[in-house]
C-alpha cells in the first residue's frame, strides 16, 4: 500500500542482517582477545585423525559429484523464487486490479517448474543420478573340502537336546 | 577319524629331505618336519582327503635363545574331521628363513607377519612382509631371547 | 621413580618414519585417492588405522594399519609366574576378561595335569562368570555396533543392562572390568552368599529387555538396510582366514568350541549353537554376525539358569568347601608343548605353552588371538563397497584392540 | 563453593570478575576427546552413558580434537601411538586440559617392568593436568577426576595462566625445531 511500510519490511531485515553480523563479530572479537594464541606446525594442520597428511588434496574427483551438486542446487534456487511467490499470487488486492493476475502467476510459475523439471529428466535420463553400486569382491576362493563335509558339522551341533526338550 | 600315526605317514611320504619326526611330548601331537619339506607337507594337509587341515589355528615363532636354534609351530585343525597336528621346522638361527604359507591359508598372512616382527624370521614369498606391531623404525626383534630393548625412542626413555 | 617430564621431540616425518603408508600417492590414477581412518576415529573401536585407496565413494583397496595398543603381553608371560600372568590375561580382550582367564587357566591346568580333579562347583562358577561376562561382551558389541550404524538408543540401553552384569562381577572378585577370579586350579574365592539368587533376578530381568533390544535393532529397517547384504563373508573364505567365533557361525557353520571341545562343564549343559540364516540378506552379512550375537546371549541365559540350578542343587555352597584347596603352591609343568584353546566372545582364543620343566616361567607363551585373525580378514570385505558400508563391517567384526596387538 | 551461590542478596546485581567469569565458563562445559585407547576406554564409555551419566556434569564427549576441551588418555599409550597422541594434543583448542586415566597411562601400570613397547607415563609425552589412579578405575574416580579439573580450572588468572605457561615453554621447543 504505502511505500513507507513496504520499505519497512526491508528495513527489518535489514536491521536484523545488521545485528546477527554484529553478534558474530562481537564473539569472535571477544574470543579473540580472550582466547591464547599459540600456532605451530602440528596445530595448524587440517587432518585431525592423527595422521599426517600427505600428497595434495587437488586430486581429481569423479565428475558426478558436480553434476549431483548442481542439481541440488537448482532446486534449491527454485524454492527460494517459490516462497515469495506463494506471498503474492493469491493477494486479494492484485486480484482486484487485475483479475486474471493469479491464473497468469500461476501459469509462469508452473512453466517455470517445468523448465527445471524437464532438466531433471534430462539429467536422469542420461544416468546422472544414478549413484555408484557397491560391488563386493572378496577373494573368490573355493576350498577343497566337500560342502557336504560342512553340512555334516551342522547336522551334528544342530541341537543335541532336541529329545530333551 | 586318523589316529596319529597315519597323520604321521602322510607327512613322511611328502618328505624328501630327512624323515618326519613325531613329538610325543606335545598336545595335540606334534610332527617336526624338515624346513624344506614343509610347503609339501602342508600342501598335503591341506588337501589330503581324510584330513583336510582346513584352520591354521596359530603360528608362533621360539627363539631357542644364543647358540641355539629357531623354531616355527603351525598349529592345525581339521573343522570336518576334528583332527589336531602340530607341526614344527627347526631354523638356522643365524639366518632364520622359511617359505611362506600364506598362499595356502590366508590367516597366516598377518601370523608370519608378527613372526617376522617378533623374531625376525624371514618369510620367503610373503605377499607383504612388513612390521605389523612395533613402530617400523623400532630397532631390533623383542621376542628373540637376548633382545635389549633400546634406550630412547622419540627422545623418550623406554625404560621406566 | 619415573620422571615426569615432557620428553617427546617432534620432528616433521615421526609419523611417517613409525608407521609408514603402505600406498603410494606417487601411484595413484586419475579420481583415486587414499584416504586414512584412524588411529583417532571414533568408529575405528580404538586405535585401528586403516589406509583406504578410494575411488569416489568406493573403496578399492584397505590396509590395515595395527599395534597402537602392542602391550607386550608375550613378554610379560615368559617373564611372570604362570599364577602372575593372569592379571595381563584379562586386559587382552578386556571386555570379556572372565573368558579369556578361563582359557589361559584350563591351558596351565591341562599342563600340571590337574584339569580333571577341579571341583565341579569351581568349574560351574567358572561357566557362570564367563556367562555372564559373554553377555557383556556381546552387549558392547551389539550397543557400538548399533551406535556405528546410527542407533544411538540401543547403545544406552545395553550400557544400562550391563552395569548389572558388572556389579554382580563386582561383587564376586571386586573388580568391574578386570577381575583376576579365576585362578590356576580354583577360584579367587567363593560366590558370594546370596550371588545365585541375585543372578537369578537379572536373568528375569534381563530376559525383556532383550525382546526390547531385538525389536528396536534387529527388526528396525534403518538398521536392516544399512546391514544386511553388506560385507558378505563367504563360508570357505572365512575358513581360510581363520575366522572364529560369531564371524564365522554368521557365515553358516555351527562351530563353537564349547561343543566341539566339550571343555569344562559344557557337556553338561543343554544349549544351541545359533547360526546366520541369512533371514534379512544373505548368509554371511553383517545383520547375519549381530543376530548371532543376540541369539548367543539368549542362548548364555540358557547356560546361567543351568549354572544356577546346580549350584543351588547339586553342587551345593557347604561351609568348608575352599576353591583355592588345588591351587598349586609351585606351578612348574613337566616339558612339553601345549595349544590350548576356548570360546571367548569373538572366537577361538588360543595358547601356545612350551614348558622346559624347569622354571616356573614359561619358556614361550604366546596368544592366538580371535579379534587378529577376525581383522584380518577385513581387506577382503573391503574390496568394492561404499565407504559408509566399511563403518558397518569394521563394527560387525567386533574387534578389541587390545587383543589384536596383545 | 560455586561461583554464583549467594550472590544475589543486594539487589541482584552480580560482582565478579572477568578471570571468574571465563573460568566458570571453561570448567562448567568440559568437553572431551573421545579418544578410547584400552580398557579405560570401556570405563569411559560407562562413565558417559545412563547409570553415571556424565552430561549433568556439563561433560559431553566431542570426537574431533578442535572442539574438545580436555583430553582423556583413557588406556596403554605406546611408543607408536606416543606421535599421534601428541599431534592430536597439539590440534585441541587452547585453553586445554589432560587428564591421565589409569595406571598406564600414569606411569606404565602393570607394564612398566617388561613392556618394551609401552611408554611409561603419559606425562613424558604431554604434560598433564590430572591424574586418576586405578586399573581400570571406576566411572566414579574418572568424575572425581572431572572435578579436581574444574577445581583447578577454578583458580586459573587470565594473567598468569598456568596451563599456558606450560605450553609456553614448549612452543619455544618447536620454535627451535
Amino acid at each position: 500500500m504505502d511505500e513507507a511500510q513496504y520499505l519497512s519490511g526491508f528495513g527489518e531485515a535489514l536491521i536484523f542482517i545488521i545485528v546477527g553480523a554484529l553478534f558474530i563479530l562481537a564473539t569472535m572479537l571477544v574470543s579473540r582477545f580472550i582466547r591464547p594464541n599459540r600456532p605451530n606446525p602440528e596445530k595448524l594442520a587440517t587432518y585431525e585423525s592423527g595422521e599426517e597428511a600427505i600428497g595434495n588434496a587437488w586430486g581429481q574427483f569423479n565428475f558426478r559429484f558436480y553434476i549431483v551438486a548442481l542439481i541440488f542446487l537448482l532446486f534449491e534456487v527454485e524454492i527460494v523464487f517459490l516462497f515469495p511467490w506463494t506471498t503474492v499470487y493469491a493477494d486479494p488486492l492484485l486480484q482486484q486490479a487485475a483479475p486474471q493476475w493469479s491464473w497468469v502467476a500461476m501459469g509462469e510459475m508452473m512453466t517455470f517448474i517445468a523448465l527445471l523439471a524437464l532438466g531433471l529428466a534430462y539429467a536422469w535420463r542420461n544416468g546422472f543420478l544414478t549413484w555408484d553400486k557397491p560391488n563386493p569382491m572378496p577373494t573368490r576362493y573355493q576350498s577343497n573340502v566337500p560342502p557336504a563335509l560342512y553340512e555334516a558339522i551342522n547336522n551334528k551341533y544342530k541341537r543335541k537336546g532336541d529329545s530333551l526338550k | 577319524m586318523l589316529p596319529f600315526e597315519e597323520i604321521l605317514l602322510v607327512a613322511k611320504v611328502q618328505c624328501t629331505h630327512s624323515d618326519p619326526v613325531a613329538e610325543e611330548l606335545a598336545t595335540p601331537k606334534g610332527i617336526r618336519v624338515h624346513v624344506h619339506d614343509l610347503l609339501a607337507v602342508m600342501l598335503e594337509m591341506q588337501n589330503h582327503p581324510s584330513l583336510y587341515f582346513d584352520l591354521l589355528s596359530c603360528i608362533t615363532g621360539i627363539d631357542n635363545g644364543p647358540g641355539s636354534d629357531m623354531e616355527v609351530v603351525y598349529n592345525l585343525y581339521s573343522i570336518p574331521f576334528d583332527h589336531h597336528v602340530m607341526i614344527k621346522v627347526k631354523l638356522d638361527r643365524s639366518d632364520p628363513r622359511i617359505e611362506s604359507v600364506s598362499h595356502l591359508w590366508r590367516s597366516a598372512n598377518w601370523l608370519e607377519r608378527e613372526i617376522f616382527d617378533m623374531y625376525g624370521i624371514t618369510f620367503l614369498n610373503h605377499p607383504d612382509l612388513r612390521r605389523i606391531l612395533m613402530p617400523a623404525d623400532w630397532e631390533g626383534h623383542p621376542l628373540r631371547k637376548d633382545y635389549q630393548h633400546q634406550a630412547y625412542y622419540r627422545d623418550i626413555k623406554v625404560e621406566y | 621413580m619415573a620422571d615426569n617430564t615432557v620428553q617427546y621431540k617432534y620432528k616433521p616425518g615421526n609419523l611417517q618414519a613409525s608407521a609408514p603408508n603402505k600406498l603410494q600417492p606417487e601411484l595413484l590414477r586419475a579420481e583415486e585417492m587414499i584416504i586414512n581412518l584412524g588411529p583417532q576415529h571414533p568408529s575405528t573401536h580404538g586405535v585401528l588405522r586403516l589406509e583406504l585407496l578410494m575411488e569416489g565413494e568406493i573403496v578399492k583397496e584397505a590396509v590395515p594399519h595395527i599395534g597402537y595398543l602392542h602391550r607386550c603381553f608375550e613378554k610379560h608371560a615368559e617373564n611372570l609366574p604362570y599364577n602372575q600372568v593372569i592379571p595381563f590375561v584379562d586386559r587382552l580382550d578386556y571386555v570379556a576378561a572372565m573368558n579369556n582367564e578361563h582359557v589361559y587357566a584350563m591351558g596351565v591346568e591341562r599342563m600340571l595335569g590337574i584339569e580333571h580333579q577341579i571341583p565341579k562347583r569351581v568349574e560351574y562358577a567358572r561357566v557362570l562368570v564367563a556367562e555372564l561376562n559373554r553377555i557383556a561382551s556381546h552387549f558392547i558389541a551389539v550397543g557400538t555396533y548399533g551406535m556405528d550404524i546410527g542407533a544411538f538408543t540401543p547403545f544406552f540401553w545395553v550400557m544400562r543392562d550391563r552395569e548389572h552384569i558388572l556389579r554382580l562381577l563386582e561383587w564376586a572378585s571386586g573388580a568391574r572390568l578386570l577381575y583376576n577370579y579365576i585362578w590356576i586350579g580354583g577360584l579367587f574365592y567363593d560366590l558370594p552368599v546370596g550371588f545365585e539368587e541375585r543372578c537369578a533376578e537379572f536373568v528375569q530381568y534381563i530376559k525383556p529387555k532383550l525382546s526390547e533390544l531385538e525389536t528396536m535393532l534387529l527388526q528396525n529397517q534403518i538398521f536392516i538396510k544399512r546391514t544386511a547384504d553388506v560385507g558378505v563373508l563367504p563360508l570357505d573364505l572365512a575358513i581360510n582366514n581363520g575366522v572364529t567365533g560369531p564371524m564365522l557361525r554368521a557365515s553358516g557353520l555351527r562351530f563353537d568350541l564349547r561343543r566341539v571341545d566339550a571343555y569344562s562343564v559344557y557337556p553338561e549343559l543343554d544349549f544351541d549353537i545359533p547360526v546366520g540364516t541369512g533371514a534379512m540378506g544373505t548368509v554371511g552379512d553383517c545383520w547375519d554376525r549381530t543376530y548371532v550375537r543376540v541369539q548367543e546371549i539368549y542362548e548364555s541365559l540358557k547356560i546361567i539358569t543351568q549354572c544356577l540350578d546346580k549350584l543351588n542343587g547339586e553342587h551345593k555352597r557347604t561351609r568348608d568347601f575352599d576353591p583355592q584347596a588345588l591351587v598349586p603352591k609351585k606351578i612348574r609343568p613337566k616339558a612339553q608343548d601345549l595349544y590350548v584353546r576356548g570360546e571367548i566372545p569373538k572366537g577361538e582364543l588360543g595358547f601356545f605353552f612350551r614348558a622346559d620343566g624347569r622354571n616356573d616361567v614359561p619358556f614361550r607363551c604366546k596368544c592366538r588371538s580371535c579379534s587378529f585373525t577376525n581383522l584380518s580378514v577385513l581387506p577382503e570385505l573391503a574390496k568394492g563397497i561404499l565407504i559408509a558400508d566399511l563403518i558397518a563391517i569394521i563394527g560387525s567384526i567386533d574387534v578389541v584392540m587390545g587383543e589384536v596387538d596383545r | 563453593m560455586g561461583l554464583l551461590d549467594q550472590r544475589f542478596e543486594n539487589g541482584g546485581i552480580i560482582v565478579t570478575r572477568l578471570d571468574d567469569v571465563l573460568n566458570w565458563a571453561r570448567l562448567s562445559s568440559l568437553f572431551p576427546m573421545t579418544f578410547g585407547i584400552a580398557c579405560c576406554a570401556i570405563e569411559f564409555m560407562s562413565t558417559g552413558t545412563t547409570v553415571y551419566d556424565m552430561d549433568r556434569l556439563g561433560i559431553l564427549p566431542r570426537s574431533s580434537p578442535r572442539q574438545a576441551d580436555v583430553m582423556i588418555i583413557a588406556g596403554t599409550v605406546t611408543f607408536k601411538m606416543a606421535d599421534r597422541i601428541r599431534r592430536l594434543y597439539e590440534q585441541m583448542a587452547e585453553p586445554r586440559y589432560v587428564i591421565s586415566m589409569g595406571s598406564c597411562a600414569n606411569c606404565g601400570g602393570p607394564y612398566w617392568q617388561h613392556g618394551y613397547h609401552v611408554v611409561k607415563g603419559v606425562d613424558r609425552i604431554i604434560p598433564v593436568d590430572v591424574y586418576v589412579p586405578g586399573c581400570p578405575p571406576r566411572p566414579e574416580a574418572l568424575i572425581g577426576g572431572f572435578l579436581k579439573l574444574q577445581e583447578k580450572i577454578r583458580g586459573e588468572s587470565l594473567v598468569a595462566p598456568k596451563a599456558i605457561e606450560k605450553l609456553l615453554t614448549q612452543t619455544e621447543s618447536h620454535a627451535a625445531i
